[in-house]
Protein backbone atom coordinates (compact mmCIF):
# COMPACT_ATOMS: atom_id res chain seq x y z
CA UNK A 1 0.00 0.00 0.00
CA UNK A 2 1.11 3.24 -0.67
CA UNK A 3 0.28 6.00 1.67
CA UNK A 4 -0.75 9.46 -0.22
CA UNK A 5 -0.75 12.86 1.23
CA UNK A 6 -1.89 16.27 -0.57
CA UNK A 7 -0.62 19.85 0.36
CA UNK A 8 -2.03 23.47 -0.17
CA UNK A 9 -4.33 24.18 -3.40
CA UNK A 10 -4.24 20.13 -4.06
CA UNK A 11 -5.46 19.16 -0.79
CA UNK A 12 -8.01 22.32 -1.17
CA UNK A 13 -8.98 20.62 -4.86
CA UNK A 14 -8.99 16.78 -4.43
CA UNK A 15 -9.33 15.88 -0.54
CA UNK A 16 -9.67 12.70 0.12
CA UNK A 17 -8.77 10.62 -3.16
CA UNK A 18 -7.93 6.88 -3.97
CA UNK A 19 -4.41 5.71 -3.99
CA UNK A 20 -3.92 3.35 -6.87
CA UNK A 21 -1.35 0.49 -6.65
CA UNK A 22 2.05 1.40 -8.38
CA UNK A 23 5.82 0.23 -8.76
CA UNK A 24 7.45 4.04 -9.09
CA UNK A 25 6.53 7.62 -8.73
CA UNK A 26 6.04 7.69 -13.09
CA UNK A 27 3.30 4.83 -13.13
CA UNK A 28 1.59 6.48 -9.71
CA UNK A 29 1.74 9.82 -11.33
CA UNK A 30 -0.01 8.50 -14.57
CA UNK A 31 -2.74 6.73 -13.15
CA UNK A 32 -3.26 9.82 -10.29
CA UNK A 33 -3.55 11.59 -13.72
CA UNK A 34 -6.10 9.51 -14.90
CA UNK A 35 -8.13 9.54 -12.33
CA UNK A 36 -7.79 12.86 -11.41
CA UNK A 37 -7.42 15.26 -14.75
CA UNK A 38 -7.41 18.66 -12.75
CA UNK A 39 -3.71 17.38 -11.87
CA UNK A 40 -2.79 18.08 -15.47
CA UNK A 41 -3.04 21.42 -15.28
CA UNK A 42 -1.07 21.73 -11.58
CA UNK A 43 2.23 22.04 -11.24
CA UNK A 44 3.63 20.48 -8.47
CA UNK A 45 6.54 18.07 -6.71
CA UNK A 46 6.83 14.91 -5.41
CA UNK A 47 8.54 13.55 -2.08
CA UNK A 48 9.02 10.02 -1.25
CA UNK A 49 9.19 9.50 2.36
CA UNK A 50 9.57 13.10 3.35
CA UNK A 51 12.92 13.34 0.22
CA UNK A 52 11.95 15.36 -2.89
CA UNK A 53 12.19 13.11 -5.87
CA UNK A 54 13.01 14.73 -9.23
CA UNK A 55 13.23 11.11 -11.28
CA UNK A 56 11.52 7.84 -11.82
CA UNK A 57 11.47 6.30 -7.98
CA UNK A 58 10.97 2.85 -7.05
CA UNK A 59 7.72 2.87 -4.26
CA UNK A 60 7.95 -0.18 -1.67
CA UNK A 61 5.45 -0.85 0.72
CA UNK A 62 3.71 1.69 3.09
CA UNK A 63 5.69 3.85 1.17
CA UNK A 64 4.65 8.17 1.84
CA UNK A 65 4.47 9.92 -1.41
CA UNK A 66 3.48 13.62 -1.20
CA UNK A 67 2.36 15.66 -3.75
CA UNK A 68 3.59 19.43 -3.29
CA UNK A 69 2.42 22.79 -5.03
CA UNK A 70 4.91 24.97 -5.46
CA UNK A 71 5.83 26.76 -1.90
CA UNK A 72 4.67 29.78 -0.92
CA UNK A 73 6.10 30.36 3.10
CA UNK A 74 7.71 33.50 4.93
CA UNK B 1 27.38 10.07 24.62
CA UNK B 2 24.00 11.12 22.17
CA UNK B 3 25.06 12.30 18.61
CA UNK B 4 21.96 12.51 17.26
CA UNK B 5 21.08 16.00 17.43
CA UNK B 6 17.32 16.70 17.78
CA UNK B 7 16.10 19.08 15.36
CA UNK B 8 13.86 21.79 17.17
CA UNK B 9 10.97 22.85 15.76
CA UNK B 10 10.47 26.00 13.80
CA UNK B 11 6.85 26.53 14.10
CA UNK B 12 5.00 28.92 15.91
CA UNK B 13 0.92 28.90 15.93
CA UNK B 14 -0.41 31.98 15.10
CA UNK B 15 1.47 35.38 14.55
CA UNK B 16 5.31 35.51 16.30
CA UNK B 17 4.73 38.08 18.66
CA UNK B 18 7.67 41.19 19.19
CA UNK B 19 7.35 40.19 22.44
CA UNK B 20 9.21 36.85 21.55
CA UNK B 21 11.89 38.12 19.46
CA UNK B 22 12.43 40.24 22.47
CA UNK B 23 13.37 37.18 24.40
CA UNK B 24 15.15 35.62 21.17
CA UNK B 25 17.52 38.81 21.70
CA UNK B 26 17.51 38.81 25.43
CA UNK B 27 18.98 35.28 25.70
CA UNK B 28 22.00 36.00 22.72
CA UNK B 29 23.53 38.72 26.04
CA UNK B 30 25.44 35.76 26.97
CA UNK B 31 27.26 34.70 24.14
CA UNK B 32 29.64 37.66 24.23
CA UNK B 33 31.63 36.48 21.01
CA UNK B 34 28.93 37.95 19.41
CA UNK B 35 29.44 41.42 17.60
CA UNK B 36 26.04 41.85 15.46
CA UNK B 37 23.10 40.33 15.16
CA UNK B 38 21.11 40.47 11.80
CA UNK B 39 17.22 39.78 11.98
CA UNK B 40 14.73 39.43 8.98
CA UNK B 41 11.06 39.49 9.61
CA UNK B 42 8.64 38.76 7.14
CA UNK B 43 4.88 40.43 7.64
CA UNK B 44 2.05 39.92 6.18
CA UNK B 45 0.64 42.63 3.80
CA UNK B 46 -2.55 43.83 2.93
CA UNK B 47 -2.12 43.51 -0.99
CA UNK B 48 -5.20 44.44 -2.83
CA UNK B 49 -6.28 41.98 -5.45
CA UNK B 50 -8.77 43.21 -7.95
CA UNK B 51 -10.44 45.55 -5.54
CA UNK B 52 -9.83 42.81 -2.39
CA UNK B 53 -8.08 43.17 0.13
CA UNK B 54 -5.54 40.41 1.84
CA UNK B 55 -6.49 40.16 5.69
CA UNK B 56 -4.64 37.33 6.43
CA UNK B 57 -2.59 34.22 5.25
CA UNK B 58 -3.46 31.15 6.39
CA UNK B 59 -0.14 28.93 6.42
CA UNK B 60 0.26 24.91 6.56
CA UNK B 61 3.61 23.18 6.22
CA UNK B 62 4.71 19.62 5.38
CA UNK B 63 6.17 19.60 8.68
CA UNK B 64 8.15 16.47 8.97
CA UNK B 65 9.65 17.33 5.32
CA UNK B 66 10.22 20.63 6.11
CA UNK B 67 12.19 19.69 9.87
CA UNK B 68 14.38 17.90 7.49
CA UNK B 69 14.82 20.18 4.74
CA UNK B 70 15.63 23.05 7.39
CA UNK B 71 18.24 21.41 9.28
CA UNK B 72 19.97 20.56 5.78
CA UNK B 73 19.97 24.38 4.70
CA UNK B 74 21.01 25.18 8.71
CA UNK B 75 23.80 22.71 8.20
CA UNK B 76 24.72 24.36 4.93
CA UNK B 77 24.68 27.63 5.94
CA UNK B 78 27.04 27.17 8.87
CA UNK B 79 29.20 25.67 6.74
CA UNK B 80 29.09 28.47 4.56
CA UNK B 81 29.44 31.20 6.75
CA UNK B 82 31.35 31.61 10.46
CA UNK B 83 28.22 31.94 12.46
CA UNK B 84 27.74 31.88 16.02
CA UNK B 85 24.04 31.33 16.13
CA UNK B 86 21.12 30.93 13.71
CA UNK B 87 17.27 30.91 14.74
CA UNK B 88 14.31 30.54 12.52
CA UNK B 89 10.41 30.34 13.30
CA UNK B 90 7.72 29.96 10.69
CA UNK B 91 3.90 30.66 11.60
CA UNK B 92 1.85 27.98 10.98
CA UNK B 93 -2.56 29.19 10.78
CA UNK B 94 -3.39 32.70 10.52
CA UNK B 95 -1.44 35.53 10.53
CA UNK B 96 -3.52 39.20 9.90
CA UNK B 97 -2.13 41.57 8.20
CA UNK B 98 0.49 43.63 9.60
CA UNK B 99 1.65 40.98 11.55
CA UNK B 100 4.85 38.65 11.54
CA UNK B 101 4.80 34.61 9.86
CA UNK B 102 8.79 34.73 9.80
CA UNK B 103 11.32 35.38 12.06
CA UNK B 104 15.36 34.18 11.03
CA UNK B 105 17.82 35.57 13.41
CA UNK B 106 21.88 35.18 12.50
CA UNK B 107 24.28 35.86 14.60
CA UNK B 108 28.07 36.53 14.27
CA UNK B 109 31.86 38.25 15.16
CA UNK B 110 31.33 40.52 12.24
CA UNK B 111 28.53 42.32 10.61
CA UNK B 112 28.87 41.40 6.66
CA UNK B 113 28.19 37.26 8.07
CA UNK B 114 25.59 38.40 9.75
CA UNK B 115 23.60 40.23 6.95
CA UNK B 116 24.85 37.70 3.95
CA UNK B 117 24.02 34.37 6.30
CA UNK B 118 20.59 35.31 6.99
CA UNK B 119 19.65 36.57 3.66
CA UNK B 120 20.94 33.33 2.07
CA UNK B 121 18.31 31.47 4.55
CA UNK B 122 15.56 33.77 3.67
CA UNK B 123 16.10 32.78 0.37
CA UNK B 124 16.39 29.25 0.96
CA UNK B 125 13.64 29.18 2.83
CA UNK B 126 11.61 30.57 0.59
CA UNK B 127 12.75 28.20 -1.84
CA UNK B 128 12.98 25.20 -0.27
CA UNK B 129 10.99 24.74 2.71
CA UNK B 130 7.33 22.89 2.19
CA UNK B 131 5.21 25.73 3.33
CA UNK B 132 2.00 26.96 1.81
CA UNK B 133 0.28 30.42 2.19
CA UNK B 134 -3.51 30.86 1.50
CA UNK B 135 -4.44 34.44 0.93
CA UNK B 136 -7.70 35.30 2.62
CA UNK B 137 -9.46 38.08 1.38
CA UNK B 138 -11.90 40.52 3.23
CA UNK B 139 -14.88 39.27 1.09
CA UNK B 140 -14.24 35.50 2.12
CA UNK B 141 -12.78 34.54 -0.84
CA UNK B 142 -9.07 33.18 -0.54
CA UNK B 143 -5.85 32.30 -3.13
CA UNK B 144 -3.15 30.39 -2.75
CA UNK B 145 0.17 32.49 -2.47
CA UNK B 146 3.06 32.68 -4.50
CA UNK B 147 6.60 33.00 -4.03
CA UNK B 148 8.69 35.58 -6.31
CA UNK C 1 1.52 73.72 6.35
CA UNK C 2 5.13 73.46 8.11
CA UNK C 3 7.56 71.87 5.93
CA UNK C 4 10.23 71.71 8.12
CA UNK C 5 11.16 67.87 9.20
CA UNK C 6 12.11 67.94 12.77
CA UNK C 7 15.31 65.51 13.35
CA UNK C 8 14.13 63.35 15.95
CA UNK C 9 17.30 62.29 18.13
CA UNK C 10 18.72 58.61 17.39
CA UNK C 11 20.51 58.48 20.57
CA UNK C 12 19.45 56.21 23.51
CA UNK C 13 21.19 56.72 27.14
CA UNK C 14 22.78 53.26 28.19
CA UNK C 15 22.49 49.90 26.11
CA UNK C 16 19.00 49.33 23.53
CA UNK C 17 16.66 47.15 25.61
CA UNK C 18 15.36 43.96 23.88
CA UNK C 19 11.75 45.29 24.79
CA UNK C 20 12.61 48.75 23.32
CA UNK C 21 13.38 47.06 19.75
CA UNK C 22 10.26 44.49 20.69
CA UNK C 23 7.84 48.06 20.97
CA UNK C 24 9.43 49.83 17.67
CA UNK C 25 8.47 45.91 15.82
CA UNK C 26 4.55 46.34 16.97
CA UNK C 27 4.38 49.93 15.70
CA UNK C 28 4.86 48.66 12.65
CA UNK C 29 2.00 46.79 12.53
CA UNK C 30 -0.29 49.06 11.39
CA UNK C 31 1.60 49.64 8.09
CA UNK C 32 0.05 47.11 6.27
CA UNK C 33 2.05 48.03 3.05
CA UNK C 34 5.43 46.45 4.96
CA UNK C 35 6.10 43.34 3.71
CA UNK C 36 9.39 42.62 5.38
CA UNK C 37 11.95 43.72 7.76
CA UNK C 38 15.70 43.82 8.09
CA UNK C 39 16.95 44.19 11.36
CA UNK C 40 20.69 45.03 12.34
CA UNK C 41 21.85 45.38 16.18
CA UNK C 42 25.63 45.61 17.15
CA UNK C 43 26.22 43.89 20.17
CA UNK C 44 29.58 44.61 22.51
CA UNK C 45 32.32 42.12 22.23
CA UNK C 46 34.39 40.93 24.65
CA UNK C 47 37.35 41.43 22.59
CA UNK C 48 40.58 39.83 24.69
CA UNK C 49 43.51 41.94 23.61
CA UNK C 50 46.80 41.09 24.94
CA UNK C 51 44.75 39.20 27.62
CA UNK C 52 42.78 41.60 29.11
CA UNK C 53 38.76 41.49 28.30
CA UNK C 54 37.08 44.49 27.38
CA UNK C 55 33.85 44.91 29.89
CA UNK C 56 31.60 47.17 28.71
CA UNK C 57 31.92 50.57 25.62
CA UNK C 58 32.00 54.19 26.88
CA UNK C 59 30.54 55.81 23.67
CA UNK C 60 31.01 59.77 22.95
CA UNK C 61 29.23 61.73 19.93
CA UNK C 62 29.13 64.89 18.44
CA UNK C 63 25.71 64.83 18.85
CA UNK C 64 24.82 68.21 16.62
CA UNK C 65 26.74 67.08 13.77
CA UNK C 66 26.16 63.35 14.20
CA UNK C 67 22.27 64.64 14.23
CA UNK C 68 22.78 66.86 10.85
CA UNK C 69 24.99 63.65 9.25
CA UNK C 70 21.98 61.03 9.91
CA UNK C 71 19.45 63.22 8.18
CA UNK C 72 21.72 63.09 5.51
CA UNK C 73 22.06 59.61 4.84
CA UNK C 74 18.80 59.16 5.76
CA UNK C 75 17.62 61.10 2.68
CA UNK C 76 20.28 59.60 0.22
CA UNK C 77 18.58 55.77 1.20
CA UNK C 78 15.54 56.89 0.57
CA UNK C 79 16.71 58.57 -2.53
CA UNK C 80 18.22 54.73 -3.82
CA UNK C 81 15.40 52.36 -1.63
CA UNK C 82 12.18 51.84 -2.10
CA UNK C 83 11.77 51.93 1.76
CA UNK C 84 8.40 52.68 3.79
CA UNK C 85 10.43 52.95 7.26
CA UNK C 86 13.74 53.36 8.77
CA UNK C 87 14.91 54.02 12.14
CA UNK C 88 18.49 54.28 13.65
CA UNK C 89 19.52 53.96 17.31
CA UNK C 90 22.94 54.20 18.81
CA UNK C 91 23.94 54.33 22.57
CA UNK C 92 25.67 56.74 24.32
CA UNK C 93 27.56 56.07 27.76
CA UNK C 94 28.04 52.36 28.69
CA UNK C 95 27.13 49.63 27.04
CA UNK C 96 28.40 46.02 28.62
CA UNK C 97 29.64 43.22 26.50
CA UNK C 98 26.86 41.08 25.63
CA UNK C 99 24.62 43.72 25.73
CA UNK C 100 22.88 46.17 22.02
CA UNK C 101 24.35 49.33 21.35
CA UNK C 102 23.42 49.88 18.02
CA UNK C 103 19.82 49.10 16.18
CA UNK C 104 19.23 49.80 12.43
CA UNK C 105 15.28 49.01 11.34
CA UNK C 106 14.47 48.84 7.90
CA UNK C 107 10.75 48.13 6.32
CA UNK C 108 9.85 47.35 2.60
CA UNK C 109 7.47 45.79 0.86
CA UNK C 110 10.33 43.62 -0.22
CA UNK C 111 12.91 41.57 1.40
CA UNK C 112 16.09 42.48 -1.28
CA UNK C 113 15.02 46.00 -0.35
CA UNK C 114 14.85 45.98 3.11
CA UNK C 115 18.60 43.99 3.33
CA UNK C 116 20.16 45.92 1.10
CA UNK C 117 18.69 49.57 2.54
CA UNK C 118 19.98 48.49 6.27
CA UNK C 119 23.05 47.30 5.34
CA UNK C 120 23.89 50.67 3.04
CA UNK C 121 22.59 52.05 6.34
CA UNK C 122 25.17 50.10 8.70
CA UNK C 123 28.35 51.20 6.99
CA UNK C 124 27.02 54.66 6.04
CA UNK C 125 26.92 54.67 10.30
CA UNK C 126 29.71 53.09 10.66
CA UNK C 127 32.15 55.37 8.22
CA UNK C 128 29.96 58.91 8.64
CA UNK C 129 28.57 59.14 12.23
CA UNK C 130 30.72 61.12 14.37
CA UNK C 131 30.48 58.78 17.56
CA UNK C 132 33.91 57.28 19.70
CA UNK C 133 33.63 54.14 21.70
CA UNK C 134 36.32 53.76 24.59
CA UNK C 135 37.04 50.20 25.01
CA UNK C 136 36.92 49.76 28.88
CA UNK C 137 38.86 46.75 29.90
CA UNK C 138 38.34 44.39 33.32
CA UNK C 139 41.94 46.04 34.92
CA UNK C 140 40.33 49.37 34.88
CA UNK C 141 42.53 50.33 31.44
CA UNK C 142 40.91 51.85 28.50
CA UNK C 143 41.47 52.01 24.30
CA UNK C 144 40.15 54.04 21.61
CA UNK C 145 38.24 51.32 19.50
CA UNK C 146 38.98 51.92 15.51
CA UNK C 147 36.23 50.78 13.29
CA UNK C 148 36.79 48.34 10.55
CA UNK D 1 36.93 83.85 18.70
CA UNK D 2 37.01 80.31 17.54
CA UNK D 3 35.70 77.94 19.11
CA UNK D 4 37.36 74.84 19.71
CA UNK D 5 35.67 71.26 20.57
CA UNK D 6 37.46 67.48 20.94
CA UNK D 7 36.01 64.38 20.83
CA UNK D 8 37.19 61.13 21.66
CA UNK D 9 41.02 60.48 22.42
CA UNK D 10 41.57 64.08 21.39
CA UNK D 11 39.36 65.22 24.13
CA UNK D 12 41.40 62.47 26.56
CA UNK D 13 44.76 63.82 25.59
CA UNK D 14 44.49 67.55 25.34
CA UNK D 15 41.89 68.33 27.51
CA UNK D 16 41.35 71.95 27.86
CA UNK D 17 43.23 73.90 25.25
CA UNK D 18 43.98 77.60 24.84
CA UNK D 19 42.69 78.29 20.87
CA UNK D 20 45.22 80.53 18.77
CA UNK D 21 44.15 83.57 16.75
CA UNK D 22 43.23 82.35 12.86
CA UNK D 23 42.02 83.27 9.61
CA UNK D 24 41.69 79.71 8.42
CA UNK D 25 41.76 76.43 9.11
CA UNK D 26 45.18 75.68 7.87
CA UNK D 27 46.90 78.17 9.97
CA UNK D 28 44.81 76.64 12.83
CA UNK D 29 46.04 73.49 12.47
CA UNK D 30 49.60 74.82 11.89
CA UNK D 31 49.28 76.84 15.41
CA UNK D 32 47.70 73.96 17.13
CA UNK D 33 50.13 71.46 16.30
CA UNK D 34 53.12 73.86 17.15
CA UNK D 35 51.50 74.56 20.66
CA UNK D 36 50.22 71.10 21.04
CA UNK D 37 52.98 68.48 19.07
CA UNK D 38 51.00 65.03 19.83
CA UNK D 39 48.47 66.24 16.61
CA UNK D 40 51.51 65.41 14.62
CA UNK D 41 50.85 61.56 15.52
CA UNK D 42 47.33 61.79 15.75
CA UNK D 43 44.87 61.62 12.60
CA UNK D 44 41.79 63.85 13.03
CA UNK D 45 39.18 65.32 10.62
CA UNK D 46 37.93 68.49 10.70
CA UNK D 47 34.45 70.14 11.10
CA UNK D 48 33.56 73.54 10.52
CA UNK D 49 30.14 74.71 12.15
CA UNK D 50 28.97 70.84 12.08
CA UNK D 51 30.41 70.45 8.56
CA UNK D 52 33.64 68.02 7.29
CA UNK D 53 35.37 70.54 5.94
CA UNK D 54 38.52 68.72 3.74
CA UNK D 55 39.92 71.62 2.13
CA UNK D 56 41.41 74.96 4.11
CA UNK D 57 38.55 76.83 5.00
CA UNK D 58 38.32 80.86 6.34
CA UNK D 59 36.96 80.65 9.58
CA UNK D 60 34.58 83.74 10.67
CA UNK D 61 33.97 85.18 14.46
CA UNK D 62 32.10 82.97 16.52
CA UNK D 63 32.56 79.70 14.81
CA UNK D 64 33.08 76.49 15.76
CA UNK D 65 35.54 73.86 15.04
CA UNK D 66 36.01 70.38 15.95
CA UNK D 67 38.83 67.73 15.61
CA UNK D 68 37.62 64.43 15.38
CA UNK D 69 39.67 61.26 16.13
CA UNK D 70 38.45 58.33 13.07
CA UNK D 71 35.10 57.92 14.10
CA UNK D 72 33.74 54.15 15.99
CA UNK D 73 30.09 54.13 16.87
CA UNK D 74 27.72 50.59 16.24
Amino acid sequence: MINLVLFGQLKETLGEITVPRAEDTATLIKLLKQQYPVLEDTSFMLAVDKKLVTENTPLTENCTVALLPPYSGG
Amino acid sequence: MNMEKKIKSIFIEGPIQPSFIAESIQQHNSKKEIGAHNIFLGQVRADEINGNKVVAINYSSYEAMALQEYHEMRESIFAEYDLTCLHVYQSIGKVAAGEICLFVFASSKHRKTAFDACEAMVEKIKAGLPVWGQELFEDDSSQWKTNK
